[in-house]
């Protein structure tokens, strides 16, 4: 399956990119997709992430087509 | 109802005036009008700040946005909601985000007008960047609790 | 600080605006304002309201006024504040009374500014009689509580 | 003494004055001035009294030159 991965912010710089395409085959978690597109990269404490603008956990499915994004806390306002 | 992103600096007291001026149909209907401002200081954590960076998340934040005045239409009898924020480079005095909330009776023009602000501040993906004097630059880590 | 008994209608967009520029010294100090605005209705208790007289006690007014707004400054690290309030003929729609209040942090601006109207709503000398569509006239009789 | 009496609003109205001198001698309560001011009429419910234009209760004292002011619950804001 085909994924759209964005990164935000201070994540972002950390990583040097803020977009990438995954493709894999097989049921994956949010949290997958971040090992297999940071191999050996935990992902930084307090991160946020979301499937298609929708904040997730972790351990929430991925399908394909969607668009997973990490980000530190927020700081708007 | 406005959601308003916004990448140039903006007058709030115009923004409001021109909103609540352009909805006819609030005349003589409304009774409460609460507003929030949250404006760019020069200073903090003990640093001169002479500048700010303000990304977002195109899409989410707008989404995340709508979804914070629905959650405020179901729990309160609201007439009306202007909300904006600024993205991009930011200086010193400069407002970063207005609320303001037209009801008929005052207690839930504060209380939704509180509520919007706070579920901004930890929901709506937005991350503040900091220039500072010394050229550093820092990210923000955590908003500080409206302590709601 | 400034409190302000106004005979005229005014806008409270550019009232507000018009303190914070005169202040300069406010510039790149404050990060959170609060705004509460009070307005006339058409209707209240099921009946149309073509308008209102507001009275009040000319000295004691302003002096519970100022008393209210020293206790907000007391309780909260506020940097200024406006209150501007009618009296006199009101008209549907027209703004009856405005509380601003600056600080550096939100939460302190949202808590002082609704400190200042509630005390404001239950201790300012200030009466409605209201002008009903059928002529009668009738004085209010008690502020609704805000929920507070 | 000499205490000036002052009515607001609706208390004003149904007296048809809003304002008068009283003149008597002897210690005296802000209630005694209403009674004074007003014999065999009772102060409406839930009126409110104030002294040199700050509130007081009922069985405060009044003092030579006070200004004394009756009203009913505010209504501003």
């Amino acid at each position: 399956m085909s994924i759209k991965v964005r990164y935000f912010a201070s994540l972002k710089e950390a990583l040097g990119r803020s977009e990438e395409h995954l493709e894999f085959s097989g049921l994956a978690s949010v949290g997958d997709v971040w090992d297999r597109a940071n191999p050996n990269k935990a992902l930084p404490d307090n991160s946020l992430a979301a499937v298609n603008m929708d904040y997730v956990e972790l351990n929430d499915p991925v399908k394909d087509g969607d668009e997973v994004a990490f980000f530190p806390p927020v700081t708007g306002g | 109802m406005c959601i308003k992103i916004c990448a140039e600096a903006f007058d709030p007291w115009q923004a409001i005036q021109a909103h609540q001026y352009s909805a006819k149909e609030l005349a003589g209907k409304f009774g409460a009008t609460a507003v929030f401002i949250g404006t760019m200081r020069d200073f903090n954590d003990g640093d001169q700040v002479k500048g700010m960076a303000l990304e977002y998340y195109p899409g989410m934040t707008e989404k995340q946005l709508e979804k914070i005045v629905a959650e405020a239409l179901q729990q309160w009898p609201v007439i009306d909601v202007l909300v904006v924020h600024r993205v991009g480079d930011i200086l010193p005095n400069e407002p970063i985000v207005l609320v303001a909330v037209w009801t008929s009776h005052r207690g839930d023009a504060f209380d939704a007008s509180r509520y919007i602000m706070e579920a901004l501040k930890s929901r709506a993906p937005f991350w503040k960047k900091e220039l500072l004097e010394s050229q550093a630059e820092r990210w923000l880590v955590k908003n500080t609790d409206g302590y709601y």
